[in-house]
């Protein structure tokens, strides 16, 4: 598996394939179709200083090659993560990537520090970005000066390196990765989902009782991978990508973008298995394309005359 | 254990207007512990559309690793699912059924709504197969819309209404357990919230169990997207592995 | 067909369908399928001051439930299509929207100003927002300041109403619309495509020979539709709507998130005959709502209370 | 005139590694006015994949009002395509095709890349039809993807190159009509783009028509998504309605 082995800030990974969070629980549910222990990594649910109950009922809706969320972050709470879930992970040989929200500063720098103390937590993905908490959590993720401060306080007390995890629904996403890199981020997870709506045909209202939800899956995969493209030209950050992966093609979309790594969502909903075919998968067509190692193919879409090797 | 497999489609017919009947084989059928668990099937492999549909389990037959299924399709998933033929990605038997056995009593009564029918036809199997009289109160939209009349005949009194009257009694199940003045010992239902929450009111004297639907991701329990109010110190339950069958008395209705 | 005919700046409509620009060319090809007087309206292509190439090809990549284009504003320039284009349009009864645009603001008014004096022109529609013209057409539509001040200068020349279009790519929607009302903008219409990019799996590179495109289609509809109710919560100008389109219901959906009107733009290559078939299901979806006309429905997601009459 | 129209599925065989033979029936078939011609497949209904396939016609029956197509499958739509059955969502025909009247001289060399022969077959048969001399160089990856070769000769003599020289010359078709040393009054040819640069090269003393490929979007001429570099002043033309076909030396070889 050597050419798939990565390494990354705080990340020494088997595979750069993990779940994306808030798709995959704490993990509990999917353990029962394959060994965690395959995975490179896991992004857990978004945990918050207190427990949430999350929005109301219905919180999904499906749209074409697509589905917008609004779960609201619910979780169970640092206290019972730490006690019970990350505990429980421990387990399986598989560093953990913790994703950590809030509704204030105060609350991520919380969060981040106790979290970050966890013995199998390898990194921080700070979710700067859910749009789908109301008290303020869209303005973290779409004002630079405000992202750059809340990166750099959550840094200065986390224990691991600190993914700072961007919005798409932003004019220019450069400008966000910059501002965060400046905050001192030790890399970049992207993208979350993109402001989305359903009606219900008949009533005319919104089919999630939130009104806007988050959208997901393949068809938000051109905007990621154009945003990872864009980014991966800018700074000098890792970029761990997701936005529509259900695929080992995709994964290798994105890694050719610049991405150091991708994370998968929305697709294990479809098939329960698709990380775990996903790395089987990889390690075929990366013997297909006859490359050395996965990172060779890091950001041959914008790098010049790198591409005679691979041309099929 | 949860599976997912390709289903082999043996048969698939349409009984009533827009509602389909899926008969389907394979070792995904040796894993399903109780009448009321549900299924989650990916229709087709392209993006559009993209979710699994969850689809109740209508009745089960260990011996010939079957399963049927009965759905209406009048959305973008299920008429695709109603034009497919060979195989199907099926993922299952997902959630919690309907309890059957240590009942106790003489009868029970099962009463369903629309397209909240199907899982109750293997639950009265079981009833009365354990030595239960089964009174079903069946409501539907129309007489177009009425399905499996016959086959809950076999089992024990059927009462069907139709929401325009066309056929059996005019209005709702509850309207007809009142006025035909049903006596039971136990309920079980499933059907629209509305009709669950009337169901738990008037038969408020005797335990029941009841089925809960709510738009899904995942289906095993890891999205949270599907959860429901409950009383009780959780607050939320989550329909795909908690339910979708509940005891009386546990949901909270909004 | 009371029931579907509107009023809108400048535009006296006969039914609010009409194809968006760039889709429908200048209704020549679609000519051949149904007579283009059934239409409400038409969104001619954007037109520029001179003749134009566009880009290189390819131009158009398919992802999923949507396309990648990036046409490059090709057209025959502001002369031709004043003297062959509109006049050839003249025949049909059908008011013309005319898309504009521009490299510098002095192109954008030059266009204006001749092409809103063509007598079958009853409105202009500002491309702000193309994704796809490199030397700054981007910049006009995500920053407030210079779209406005755009929309003054044009609006100053334009003998007709003048429709600005929105580009998805900003972090926030309304400030952009709130700009271009202050400037003196008649109408919106929104949106125009969300950058996106496809690479080639085996090659990495781009399959669009200018890298990125923009993203149309069923895929985006839930943008689009979350961005219209934003946006006609917040101004009083009249929208008209695009992103998806490709049935009669989706119109319904964006009349009750707040349009006044719809246009169709991919789907016409799926389906030449859409816009005539949406026109005429609409009148049957009316009757079955029990609606007195389209524009009662106006606004529904987010209007309180006036669900009852329309629910099924 | 363009129709659109559900065709019926005759029959839809693979006659070679991933290569369908698609039999389609339908007043569509009325409408072909040349060989060359093609069609735009929406594959199925959904949205994923949402694009039209342009696919050529390979050969017609106005009498039966059939029409047959040859592609590969290999993609999201044309693998769809191959397990489609019963009706097809057909716009067609689209474009101009090779001119086979008034052609001057005896003999006609047909060449042909991979997906580029289908339309050759058709264009064959008309020449013969019209007493020509029909000579054919067909250019195939390897012997599992040949296809065709008994069709061909039954009109004329067939020479195949395949690339890996798993079957006939090994190289490029060009390379067998330089080693054959084919003589010919006049040459059609389609396939890939570096082929028909290479043809137009070899063949620069005679006639020719050449049958160019683009990415398209509406296939009518409306969205400018197809255009390609021609000489001329126009500088750019469609190839959805200025073509598929153009005259020799017309198109510019980036
Ligand atoms: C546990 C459970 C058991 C069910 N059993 C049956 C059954 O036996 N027979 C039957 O006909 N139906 C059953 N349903 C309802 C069935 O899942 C929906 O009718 C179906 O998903 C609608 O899909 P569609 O493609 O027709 O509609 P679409 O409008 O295309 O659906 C769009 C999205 O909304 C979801 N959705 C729409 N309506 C519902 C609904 N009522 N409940 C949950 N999700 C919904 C779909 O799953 C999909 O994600 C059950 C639902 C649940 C939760
Ligand atoms: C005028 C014309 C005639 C053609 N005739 C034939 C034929 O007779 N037999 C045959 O096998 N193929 C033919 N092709 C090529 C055929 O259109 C593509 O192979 C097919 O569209 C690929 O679709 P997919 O679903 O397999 O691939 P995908 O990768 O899913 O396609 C994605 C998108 O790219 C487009 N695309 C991909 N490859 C091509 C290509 N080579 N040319 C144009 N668009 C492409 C598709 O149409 C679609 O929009 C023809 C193309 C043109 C333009
Ligand atoms: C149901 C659901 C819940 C999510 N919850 C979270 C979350 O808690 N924290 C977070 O950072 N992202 C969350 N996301 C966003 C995903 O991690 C991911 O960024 C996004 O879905 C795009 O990837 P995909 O297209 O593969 O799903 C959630 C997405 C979904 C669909
Ligand atoms: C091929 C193509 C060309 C387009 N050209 C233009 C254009 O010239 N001017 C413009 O304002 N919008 C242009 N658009 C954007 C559309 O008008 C429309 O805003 C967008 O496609 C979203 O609508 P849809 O999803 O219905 O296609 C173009 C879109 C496509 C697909
Ligand atoms: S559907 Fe995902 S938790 Fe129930
Ligand atoms: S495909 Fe639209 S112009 Fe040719």
């Amino acid at each position: 598996m050597d050419k798939l082995r990565i390494s990354l800030p705080g990340l020494e990974l088997k595979n750069p394939i993990m779940p994306a969070s808030g798709c995959f629980g704490f993990g509990r549910e999917y353990s029962q179709f394959y060994d965690l222990s395959l995975l490179g990594s896991i992004m857990v649910k978004a945990t918050t200083l207190e427990q949430r109950l999350g929005n109301p009922v219905p919180r999904v809706a499906e749209t074409s090659s697509g589905m917008l969320n609004a779960i609201g972050l619910q979780n169970p709470g640092l206290e019972k993560v730490m006690n019970t879930e990350l505990p429980w992970l421990s387990q399986y040989d598989l560093p953990v990537i913790a994703n950590v929200a809030g509704s204030m500063v105060e609350d991520y720098v919380e969060v981040a520090k106790n979290i970050s103390r966890a013995e199998n937590v390898h990194a921080l993905e700070l979710n700067i970005s859910c749009p789908n908490v109301k008290e303020g959590g869209i303005a973290f993720g779409t004002d630079p000066e405000v992202a750059k401060e809340l990166t750099a306080k959550v840094k200065a007390v986390s224990d691991v390196p600190v993914y700072v995890k961007l919005s798409p629904n932003v004019a220019d996403i450069k400008e966000m990765a910059l501002a965060v890199e400046a905050g001192g981020a030790d890399g970049l997870t992207m993208i979350n989902t993109l402001v989305g709506m359903r009606l219900d045909h008949r009533t005319g209202k919104p089919v999630i009782a939130n009104k806007t939800g988050g959208l997901s899956g393949p068809a938000i995969k051109p905007v990621a991978l154009r945003m990872v493209y864009e980014v991966s030209q800018v700074t000098n950050l890792p970029i761990i990508a997701m936005g529509g992966i259900s695929s080992a093609w995709d994964v290798i979309d994105f890694i050719s973008a610049g991405a150091s790594a991708a994370a998968v969502g929305t697709a294990n909903f479809v098939n329960p298995f698709v990380c775990k075919e996903i790395i089987e998968e990889l390690q075929a067509i990366l013997d297909e394309l006859e490359v050395e190692h996965i990172h060779d193919l890091k950001g041959r879409s914008w790098k010049v005359g790198e591409t005679a090797n691979y041309r099929a | 254990m949860i599976k997912v497999e390709k289903m082999k489609i043996l048969s698939q017919k349409e009984i009533a207007e827009y509602i389909y009947e899926l008969e389907l084989q394979g070792p995904l059928v040796d894993e399903i512990s109780m009448p009321g668990q549900f299924v989650h099937i990916k229709v087709k492999k392209a993006n559009d559309p993209l979710l699994r549909r969850p689809i109740s389990i209508s009745s089960y037959d260990k011996n010939k690793q079957t399963m049927t299924l009965i759905y209406r399709a009048t959305g973008a998933g299920t008429i695709e699912l109603a034009q497919q033929t060979g195989d199907l990605n099926v993922m299952g038997p997902l959630g919690s059924g309907f309890p059957v056995e240590d009942v106790k009593g003489e009868t029970a009564v099962l009463i369903g709504g629309g397209i909240g029918v199907p899982p109750l036809y293997e639950c009265s199997k079981q009833l009365k197969a354990r030595g239960k009289k089964v009174i079903h109160i069946l409501g539907f939209e129309s007489a177009e819309a009425v399905f499996y009349e016959d086959k809950f005949k076999a089992l024990g009194p059927v009462y069907i209404t139709t929401a325009d009257g066309s056929y059996g009694t005019k209005g709702f199940v509850t309207d007809a357990a009142a006025q035909f003045n049903i006596k039971a010992d136990i309920f079980y239902a499933c059907g629209p919230v509305p009709m669950l929450n009337a169901v738990e009111k008037l038969f408020d004297k005797i335990p029941g169990y009841i089925s809960m639907e709510q738009r899904m991701g995942c289906g095993i329990g890891a999205c949270l997207a599907c959860v429901c109010a409950v009383n009780g110190p959780e607050l939320y339950k989550k329909v795909c592995t908690d339910g979708p069958v509940f005891p009386k008395g546990e949901l909270v209705y909004g």
